[in-house]
């Protein structure tokens, strides 16, 4: 994908930080509100992408390579699996909710029925969603980033 | 000897750890990389011994004993609606031939992939389709079945197109994955199907509520169709050949695991989803089983005489080993539609523990032939048999390995392809001769297509291009070896393991009634 | 009309027939016959798992490992789009 | 029998995408079948979830009354996810096979014959 107007890239520079604050708020706010890791991380990654088209994949893959976003990706699977194995060792069924219940850390069951609730509640809940998030982010871009940076130096006669 | 309760959860969990962490393990060294795959898939199948080890001794003819792990809670409640798995000898069964599989492909790829990029993301993509396969096999919930099914197909096309810079493994790879999302798309519209009516996904617990409405029987046939389109049974049969014959040879072997878990697919929607009403009248006072058994069968005689006859046909040396696979598990499907129709006789038993015994020596004896081809590509860079010839001096283990496997798969008597297939002629033909014959005369037939390769590959006179051909690396040998011994212990002793597996197997199989009150016993 | 033509055409229909029996005979919709598994998540939702949103706690804690699966999924597909279009040796 | 609209939907949803599928020569327009289906098959899942007069299974501020099903929801979730997978993968297999054969055409896409 090649560049395109300044127009354009001024609009995108402007608009990323709101979509970015838009998604990470869906991804932090998933056990209350709908959302969670997954959307939120679309979010977030269609947000960088807008970022890819508007700036173009070569000045893009300059300022982040695939293989640095496959890492993070790895961080975020290892973190989502890790909690699922904590359940193992804290609360001994793998993918177990052992942090639901304590009164510090996301600990506290709401007052059954309507009303608003805390955002410290839901266990691993959030935990989970924060590593979900970030694989979605990280997952999501590089797939985006990966096929344009490949057409597009296809393009450039380099068979 | 007692495993901990976590066991099914680690076998999955593993090779998936392992996988997230090989991206990072091989920014430090590549050596290091290859030693932690083993390692991983080694430790994994430990796992998958020991529990199988366990399921096998304490399960008596009566009650087949059933291992149900429920991921995040100690106890199942009631309605289930946690992700259970359930594992019995079965899926234990298909578990420990998937991990044979890809442990000895792990060990080959060591010299096989050695000259190859991109061996981070090979790796990695291994154990996920290692971790889908497995998954597929424990687990006891329809949509969990669904997303693993996605994983292994999703990981497998990729390793497919392992060699981007071949047109034909792209091009197989397109063919793989359509196939695969029509396939799982179908699967998971069928599921929507019986959560509409039951609200369940648990498939002990569907197995409990389902009718046999008209909806289910549309599900049945999308779930056996999708699945057996999976498995590579013959309308839906053309990509098997093309995937086989153009990925990497270990891949291939990876590959022949995927499509047995179809197969397990095809077996656990048949005789545990739809287990309890299986011998009920259903339309014109036939019973469901016969329905079923019927429409097996026609299919399966057709893969076989398909089968063979490309077989004959070809001149590349993989195509024809991947024709030979879809004959091979054209008698499985003849054994399991055997099965069915004879359900509650004594023969319909049998032809269901050779099925179930044909399973694990086809994926033994054709992974043998693929391992075999892939030493000679590795040797040759040649995958023509009309470019071949005079191999046999010069690799001679590989030759003894090669001609063990068209003993073994076309069913010679001191191999262990013999006990399965004379199980299976057997069988059908006190269902009706004819399957029998038919069934012979294409073994016959196969190993005529093998006899052929072995001639124009390995006899003959030295080709002068091929005189600096060495015998493949050690580690190669030694994975192939690994495959020899496992058949040549099968082929010796066959009543050791119709005895204490298979016999297991088939019980786990038919008793429908233990696997409802062992999963939901408890609650 | 070519084999293959032909060959699409009934397959589509068979398919075509199939799907629309299985939307004909669906239960009524919004009016359901059975709910109880569904009906337990609604309930104990927030006791159990102390979220206030159903659908992230089935997704995060009652089929956590469906979760597991479909991340799985995706770093899979980065996986197999990175190794596609990875470098080859004689580029 | 107009209850059964939304179910009919979903099938005309389907068969779209599988008529895309079979009878289109395009690989891209086959892609496109399939992603069709797939959301078909979503839009299924999400409508068995429906109860008459509900609202979203989310207890913050909620209004009161009974909630629609949450875990055809998360099936869906899972399911899009796995969609999108499924997407990336067949179009760069897409991109390569144009590089390959410098055609989308699926009958000159055909080096894999007998």
């Amino acid at each position: 994908m090649t560049e395109m107007s300044k127009i354009v890239r001024t609009i995108t520079a402007i608009a990323f930080p709101f979509a970015m604050i838009y998604g990470l708020y869906v991804i932090a706010h998933g056990h209350l509100t709908p959302g969670g890791g997954f959307q939120g991380g679309a979010v977030v990654a269609s947000a960088c992408a807008m970022i890819l088209v508007a700036f173009g994949s070569k000045w893009t893959i300059d300022k982040i390579k695939e293989k640095r976003l496959s890492v993070f990706e790895s961080v975020g699977a290892i973190a989502f699996i890790g909690l699922a194995f904590f359940g193992l060792i804290f609360g001994a069924v793998f993918f177990n909710n052992f942090l639901v219940g304590n009164d510090y850390l996301f600990g506290i069951i709401p007052v059954v029925g309507s009303g608003l609730a805390d955002i410290n509640t839901a266990g691993v809940i959030p935990l989970m969603n924060f590593a979900v998030g970030l694989k979605v982010i990280v997952g999501l871009f590089a797939i985006v980033l990966v096929m344009a940076y490949a057409t597009t130096n296809y393009k450039e006669g380099k068979k | 000897m007692n495993v901990p309760e976590y066991t099914p959860a680690l076998i999955v969990a593993v090779p998936l750890l392992g996988a997230f962490l090989t991206p990072l393990i091989s920014r430090i060294n590549d050596k290091l990389r290859n030693i932690f795959v083993i390692l991983v898939l080694g430790l994994n199948s430990l796992l998958v011994g020991l529990l199988a080890f366990n399921i096998f001794t304490k399960s008596t003819p009566d009650s087949p004993f059933i291992y149900t792990y429920i991921f995040g809670a100690k106890d199942v409640t009631l309605p289930v609606v946690r992700i259970l798995f359930e594992v019995d000898a079965m899926s234990i069964f298909m578990a420990i031939i998937a991990s044979i599989l890809v442990f000895v492909a792990v060990i080959y790829s060591w010299s096989f992939m050695k000259e190859n990029t991109g061996l981070d993301k090979y790796y990695t993509l291994l154990l996920l389709l290692t971790a889908g396969m497995l998954g597929m096999m424990l687990t006891g919930d329809m949509f969990n079945f669904f997303v693993f099914l996605e994983i292994t197909s999703i990981a497998s096309c990729a390793l497919i197109a392992f060699w981007t810079n071949k047109a034909e493994s792209v091009e197989a790879a397109f063919k793989y994955i359509v196939i695969s999302a029509i396939g799982a798309l179908f699967v998971l519209f069928a599921i929507a199907l019986l959560y509409g009516q039951y609200d369940a996904l648990n498939i002990a617990v569907l197995s409990n509520a389902i009718q046999y409405t008209f909806l289910d029987k549309i599900a049945l046939v999308l779930l056996i169709v999708a699945l057996a389109m999976k498995a590579g049974i013959v309308p839906m049969h053309m990509w098997l050949p093309d995937s086989y014959g153009r990925a990497p040879s270990t891949v291939t072997l990876a590959l022949v695991g995927a499509t047995l878990a179809s197969l397990y697919g095809v077996l656990r929607v048949i005789f545990t989803l739809y287990g309890n009403i299986l011998l009920e009248p259903a339309k014109f006072d036939i019973p469901v089983n016969m329905f079923i058994g019927w429409l097996i069968i026609p299919l399966a005689v057709i893969s076989i005489i398909v089968g063979v006859i490309m077989a004959l046909r070809q001149t590349d040396f993989k195509r024809l080993i991947a024709f030979a696979a879809v004959a091979e598990i054209g008698y499985m499907f003849l054994a399991i539609g055997t099965g069915l129709a004879a359900m509650g006789t004594a023969y319909g038993r049998t032809a269901l523990e050779g099925g179930i015994f044909h399973i694990i020596n086809d994926a033994l004896d054709v992974g043998l032939l693929f391992l075999v081809a892939g030493a000679i590509y590795y040797a040759t860079k040649e995958w023509s048999l009309d470019e071949m010839g005079g191999l046999a001096r010069n690799m001679k283990y590989t030759t003894i390995f090669f001609v063990i496997g068209i003993l073994a798969v076309a069913g010679m008597p001191p191999f262990n392809g013999f006990a399965s297939k004379l199980l299976i002629y057997e069988s059908t033909f006190q269902l009706n001769p004819i399957l029998a014959i038919v069934a012979i005369l294409c073994s016959i037939l196969l190993l005529a297509a093998f006899v052929k390769v072995f001639h124009s590959a390995f006899m003959g006179p030295k080709l002068p291009k091929f005189k600096d051909v060495k015998e493949v690396p050690k580690s190669m040998l030694f994975a192939m070896g690994i495959l020899v011994c496992i058949i040549i212990f099968f082929g010796l002793f066959p009543n050791l393991v119709l005895e204490n597996i298979v016999r297991p197997v088939a019980d786990a199989l038919l008793s429908n009634a233990q696997y409802l009150s062992m999963v939901l016993g408890g609650a | 009309m070519s084999k293959r033509n032909l060959a699409a055409a009934v397959f589509f229909s068979i398919v075509a027939v199939v799907f629309i029996f299985s939307a004909l005979l669906m239960h009524p919709f919004g009016v359901l016959d059975e709910s109880d598994m569904d009906d337990y998540v609604i309930e104990n939702t927030q006791e159990e798992t102390g979220a206030n949103n159903g659908v992230t706690s089935v997704v995060f804690d009652y089929r956590g490992f469906d979760t597991l699966g479909e991340a799985t999924v995706l770093f899979t597909a980065v996986a197999a789009v990175i190794m596609i279009f990875r470098r080859l040796k004689n580029d | 029998m107009i209850y059964n609209i939304p179910y009919i939907a979903v099938v005309c949803l389907i068969l779209i995408g599988l008529y895309a599928l079979v009878f289109k020569r395009n690989l891209i327009k086959m892609v496109i079948g399939i992603t069709l289906i797939e959301s078909g098959v979503n839009l299924f899942l999400i409508t068995l979830g429906y109860r008459k007069g509900s609202i979203a299974p989310i207890y913050t501020s909620s209004p009161g009354g009974i909630m629609a099903l949450p875990i055809p929801q998360a099936l869906t979730l899972t399911s899009i996810v796995i969609g999108v997978a499924v997407l990336a993968l067949m179009l760069s297999l897409v991109i390569h096979i144009y590089r390959h054969y410098g055609t989308l055409d699926v009958r000159k896409v055909r080096r894999l014959k007998e």
